[in-house]
């Protein structure tokens, strides 16, 4: 297989059952996990303003009060690689081209240079977070080889996806098919990881709001 | 110098608005800084050297903005083969603008020398001596 | 029929649910959880992680109800739960949670693990692996009728001392009074003070009220082990006694977790709604004060601070209402770091404070509120739980503070003038 | 006369000036650093001109000319052509006179008189399907006419992108077997010159460096000479800049077009294609696809036919919401099905509860 016929490859047959098992993965995953269903709850309920689910989706992106000074590291870089990895993956012209390809929708990109920068500072934060699930107790505690390889599975079309518009390491053409072989990896582990959570945390944050907002508690 | 030799023409929405809006790619300047250094070393070392602009992402709108920068000299000269070459002296002295066209009238290569005298001009000596030749030959014939 | 693994895996079956699932799928390890977690920030043990303390139920879940789950338990790549695992758990569920909602309150994906460990509590009490103590607390709860052994004689000894004392009739079984006020046993036997504060604040009030002789404990352990049956046959009781009395409201007392039990878990055991409406104390006296029906005179003038406890701040959202109570009776209020809804636990709720061999840890995870104390130097300390008051002053003994404990309603009650406790009445 | 090329160069009326000028446009388009020109230049004109002008027999396979008009047509009488003459071309079916027998016995004669010298010119990919019987010159199939004259060759032009990687002929569903050069031959130097059709240009120089160099220029992964295919149109395209600025024309008439900016969106394959379009240019280095407004279709890289759409942006998959739609039907359907079972198992857990009482606390 020469350099065209892998990128022929994964942006055809590869991306067609990358694409088919993350969306089977998320269809039945979200069914099985919300399936499940809750009781009622049967206890007086309690009103109070800003208690609620959808409230609590939204607020639980702020840290609480006093919790940046005690982990920074997990905060400043956790903000910093999702919000990269957002504008990386949403405001790339050439990621954009891809879901106006799908889609039909598509709006404006930022300029190269700055999706570079952001890339670099991008993989800079994941470094540093990976530093500190190895050095930090808890966390190294916590570590399962899910973490170290969803770290991986994030990491590498970052990584890819720079080497290739930098034109390092390997020609542009494998760099490339590298990138979409890793985002496809992404895809099919998505369902079935932690990563999982880039669609539960919205179910959790609204049962997490809903139980307690059910006791007048603004969580 | 025809202008009309590039084919690629860059409207100008206003004479005000951005610089990437009259086509510059902003890579020009970076090579006064590159010609300067080049410039330098023909001093210190007598080392001549070019600069090949078709090897550059230019757009014609940089390259009219490299040439307007550097301006013309006092020299000038034209060479006549196969298609018309221009070599030009810029307003630094020691750094030419070098442009070859083709038969047809296309610029075939274009650069930028940096040396005392570019090659091209000078006659080598095996023509000199053929020249020599001939003028023995101008010569023998007065007699 | 006795407790076995099987019974205890097949009620956690019936208790996970879809916020559980969708809670385990969230979490990313991130370990800030650990970092809200008394018990881990004084003893830096990262065992004590507290999403780490579901780490079973966790394994159960995926076995049960996920395709990959229960593939993976097929090839044996995913190990069963055993009653050897679950014994060890039971130190990291029981001992080192007081289902304070710290965790919950700071986990950046929602994931509301309180509400985990009490349902995994389910199943390790089902499958035999509760704590002694608190298995010892259920079992007089259930036979004797409180947590601490006291029966009905006690309780009308105390109403005697109280009408001897203040002059003020106590009423019990009085049918169709507004409010039916619950005691804990901590109450009864350590805090007699309660019942007269209580007696002078509804006199001045010029609230009907009354005892129920089949219904005045309100702590339930049942909850605390995390037993719907058994916190139903307690709850049950409180139900009964208050339609019996045709009663408007009951009167949760100073306890944590009775407060939660019944306000919150109460309907939801007992499998309907109630007919009659459950409040804090605090609540109560918030609202007397609101409608000016609590007049207080005089102030105390040394230093004091308050002490939230976890099931009527975070868990129960009264907030505001101890404080606007504290102001009215205390010149010299300050508050400690973290007051409030991120309050920091005693380190005895939950049942915790019953588990004789988890008082070392207890001790330990003292420190966090000894250095809250250290911040703001307080003459008393002010809370609203008898619980958290007999835990609190056990640490503060330890660790040779000085500093009183005393429960707000009685401070309310001793800035009620006595005359006008007689006019009023 | 023997002598230095330059002054064979000179009969015909090739100054030195002319021929410095020439080097130095060839090293500018063979991506050489510009002092390469003047060492090309004199090494060139120094070399003797060989006694007998090295042989070159072309044979054309499953073809359509492209690569033949490309050639021929670029070159007015000028110093490319004075390159070709320095050779001598004893086959080539469409630009000889001779034809039929005469042809054929060129053809043999050539081989035989220069066995193991001459160099080979491949246009055209070779079919496999039916033994070769979809393309056949004098009765013999290309299989076997590749086979014999390669053998005396001393190395082998792969001339267009079907003689090089099998080019469109092979493209899906390849109905006649199509393969390239280097499929069948192992055992010979290759070099390929892809390109539908390739720049004249790259032939001559290649040409250029076995008369100065009697060597191969330096090949590639693929067997393409760096020099031309060395880096890809988008690194040395002059819209280059404006795709780093995220400036893209949408459509072929919008200002982002009129303004020349980067063509990405409208499906350009500069940034996987290897060549020299960029640099060297079209018809005497007129203009080039992406100059004169369109992108690049990658036609020098192998199977670009079958690499998606030409008017499909490079990002862009074939068409993932397919099989993603069925996908999801699956999915939906394996998830309902669980949600059953799930629901199942937790409804008889439930109806098997024992309600607890004091005595189930213990062991």
């Amino acid at each position: 297989m020469n350099d065209m016929q892998f990128l022929t490859w994964v942006r055809g047959t590869g991306l067609d059952i990358a694409v088919s098992i993350f969306v089977l993965g998320v269809l039945w995953r979200l069914f099985e996990i919300y399936s499940l269903g809750r009781k009622a709850d049967l206890a007086a309920p309690r009103d109070t303003p800003g208690a609620s689910g959808w409230h609590t989706i939204f607020r639980r992106s702020i840290p609480p009060q006093g919790m940046v000074k005690k982990s920074p590291v997990s905060y400043i870089g956790g903000y910093t690689f999702h919000i990269g990895l957002a504008i990386v993956v949403f405001l790339f012209a050439p990621h954009i081209l891809l879901i106006k390809n799908l889609t039909g929708l598509s709006w404006p990109a930022l300029p190269s240079q700055f999706i570079d920068l952001v890339t670099v500072v991008t993989m800079a934060a994941m470094v540093v977070v990976l530093a500190d699930r190895i050095n930090k107790p808890v966390k190294r505690y916590l570590s399962t080889f899910g973490d170290w390889f969803t770290w991986t599975l994030t990491f590498l079309p970052l990584l890819t996806g720079w080497l290739a518009v930098q034109h390092l390491l390997l020609p542009y053409t494998v760099m490339l098919a590298l990138h979409i072989l890793s985002v496809e990896l992404l895809l099919i582990f998505l369902p079935f990881t932690k990563l999982f959570h880039a669609f539960t945390v919205f179910g959790s944050r609204w049962y997490l709001g809903k139980i307690n907002g059910h006791k007048g508690v603004a969580v | 110098m025809p202008l009309d030799a590039i084919p690629i023409v860059v409207i100008n929405p206003s004479e005000n608005s951005a610089a990437a809006d009259r086509g510059l790619s902003g890579n020009a300047p970076v090579l006064l800084r590159e010609i300067a250094q080049l410039t330098g070393r023909l001093l210190d070392s007598g080392e001549a050297s070019a600069i090949d602009l078709r090897a550059l992402p230019l757009t014609p709108a940089d390259l009219d903005w490299l040439r307007e920068t550097l301006g013309r000299g006092q020299v000038a000269a034209t060479l006549e083969a196969e298609g018309e070459s221009t070599l030009t002296e810029t307003v630094c002295p020691g750094v030419w603008w070098v442009t070859h066209h083709n038969e047809n009238g296309a610029v075939a290569s274009e650069f930028i020398e940096v040396t005392f005298v570019p090659e091209l001009l000078k006659a080598h000596p095996d023509d000199v001596r053929i020249g020599l030749e001939h003028l023995e030959l101008l010569i023998s014939d007065l007699s | 029929m006795s407790a076995s693994l099987e019974k205890g895996v097949r009620v956690l079956k019936e208790v996970i649910d879809a916020p559980i699932a969708s809670y385990f799928n969230s979490c990313v390890h991130c370990g800030l959880c650990a970092e809200a977690c008394l018990f881990y920030t004084e003893t830096g043990d990262p065992k004590y992680t507290p999403i780490h303390k579901l780490e079973p139920m966790r394994r159960l879940y995926e076995q049960e109800y996920t395709l990959l789950g229960r593939l993976g338990k097929l090839v044996g790549l995913s190990k069963p739960v055993t009653d050897d695992e679950l014994e060890a758990w039971k130190e990291l569920v029981y001992n080192s949670c007081t289902l304070c909602g710290r965790c919950s309150a700071v986990c950046p994906v929602g994931n509301d693990i309180v509400y985990m460990v009490t349902k995994f509590r389910e199943g390790m009490s089902a499958s035999g692996h509760a704590p002694e103590g608190i298995i010892g607390a259920v079992n007089r709860t259930v036979t004797i009728g409180s947590p601490m052994g006291v029966k009905l004689p006690a309780v009308k000894a105390q109403m005697k001392h109280v009408e001897e004392d203040y002059g003020i009739p106590i009423p019990l079984d009085a049918e169709g009074a507004e409010y039916m006020v619950m005691l804990s046993s901590m109450e009864i036997i350590n805090f007699p003070e309660y019942l007269a504060a209580i007696a002078k604040i509804m006199k001045q009030a010029g609230k009907t009220w009354t005892l129920c002789s089949t219904a005045f404990e309100a702590t339930n352990a049942g909850y605390q082990i995390g037993n719907s049956d058994l916190a139903r046959v307690l709850v049950m009781r409180i139900v009964d006694g208050a339609e019996k009395l045709k009663v408007k409201t009951v009167i949760s007392p100073e306890c944590g977790h009775a407060y939660s039990a019944l306000r919150w878990n109460g309907a939801n055991v007992v499998g309907r709604p109630f007919t009659f409406k459950v409040q804090h104390i605090i609540e109560v006296l918030g609202e007397f004060q609101e409608q000016g029906l609590l007049k207080t005179e005089g102030f105390e003038t040394d230093r004091l601070t308050f002490h939230d406890p976890c099931q009527l701040a975070r868990r129960g959202g009264v907030i505001k209402q101890q404080r606007n109570l504290m102001n009215m009776v205390a010149k010299n209020f300050v508050e400690m770091p973290d007051a409030g809804y991120m309050n920091w636990c005693c380190g005895g709720g939950g049942g915790a404070s019953a588990i004789e061999e988890g008082e070392e840890l207890r001790l330990e995870a003292f420190k966090k509120k000894k250095s809250q104390l250290d911040a703001v130097k307080p003459d008393r300390l002010v809370t609203a739980c008898a619980n958290c008051r007999i835990v609190l002053e056990e640490g503060l003994e330890h660790y040779q503070m000085d500093i009183p404990v005393v429960g707000l309603t009685e401070m309310i009650a001793e800035h009620i003038p006595d005359q006008t406790a007689e006019n009023g009445a | 006369m023997q002598g230095p090329l330059i002054d064979t160069l000179a009969r015909q009326g090739v100054t030195r000036r002319t021929f410095m000028k020439y080097c130095a446009t060839l090293a500018s388009m063979m991506a050489l650093p510009p002092a390469a020109g003047r060492a090309m230049a004199e090494a060139m004109a120094a070399a003797p001109a060989a006694a007998r002008r090295p042989s070159v027999i072309w044979l054309p396979f499953q073809e359509c000319t492209g690569c033949t008009e490309s050639i021929t047509r670029s070159h007015s009488p000028s110093i490319e052509g004075l390159i070709f003459d320095a050779i001598s071309l004893d086959y080539q079916e469409t630009l000889m006179a001779a034809a039929g027998h005469q042809a054929e016995e060129a053809l043999h004669t050539a081989m035989r008189e220069n066995a193991g010298k001459y160099l080979l010119v491949i246009d055209g990919s070779i079919p496999l399907g039916l033994d070769g019987a979809y393309s056949c010159i004098a009765g013999k199939s290309n299989l076997e006419a590749l086979k014999e004259a390669a053998q005396g060759a001393a190395a082998i032009v792969a001339m267009g992108s079907c003689a090089a990687f099998g080019g469109i002929p092979k493209a899906n569903p390849n109905p006649t077997g199509a393969v390239s050069v280097s499929d069948i031959i192992k055992d010979k130097p290759i070099i390929n010159i892809p390109g539908c059709p390739p720049i004249p240009v790259v032939m001559t120089g290649v040409l250029a460096h076995f008369l100065t160099f009697g060597s191969l220029p330096e090949l590639d992964s693929k067997g393409r000479p760096k020099a031309f295919y060395g880096e890809t149109i988008h690194d040395r395209c002059y819209r280059r800049p404006f795709y780093d600025q995220g400036k893209f024309a949408h459509t072929f008439d919008d200002e982002g077009a009129r303004n020349g900016w980067c063509l990405f969106e409208l499906g350009c394959k500069g940034p996987v294609t290897h060549n020299a379009c960029a640099t060297v240019k079209w018809n005497g280095g007129t203009s080039w696809p992406v100059e004169s407004g369109h992108g690049c279709l990658g036609c020098s890289e192998p199977d670009f036919w079958d690499g998606g759409g030409f008017y499909k942006a490079l990002s862009m998959p074939a068409d993932p919401l397919k099989m993603g739609a069925a996908a999801a039907v699956v999915g939906a359907a394996a998830g309902v099905a669980l949600s059953f079972a799930n629901r199942g198992k937790k409804s008889a857990a439930k109806s098997a509860h024992e309600t607890t009482t004091l005595a189930d606390l213990e062991k």
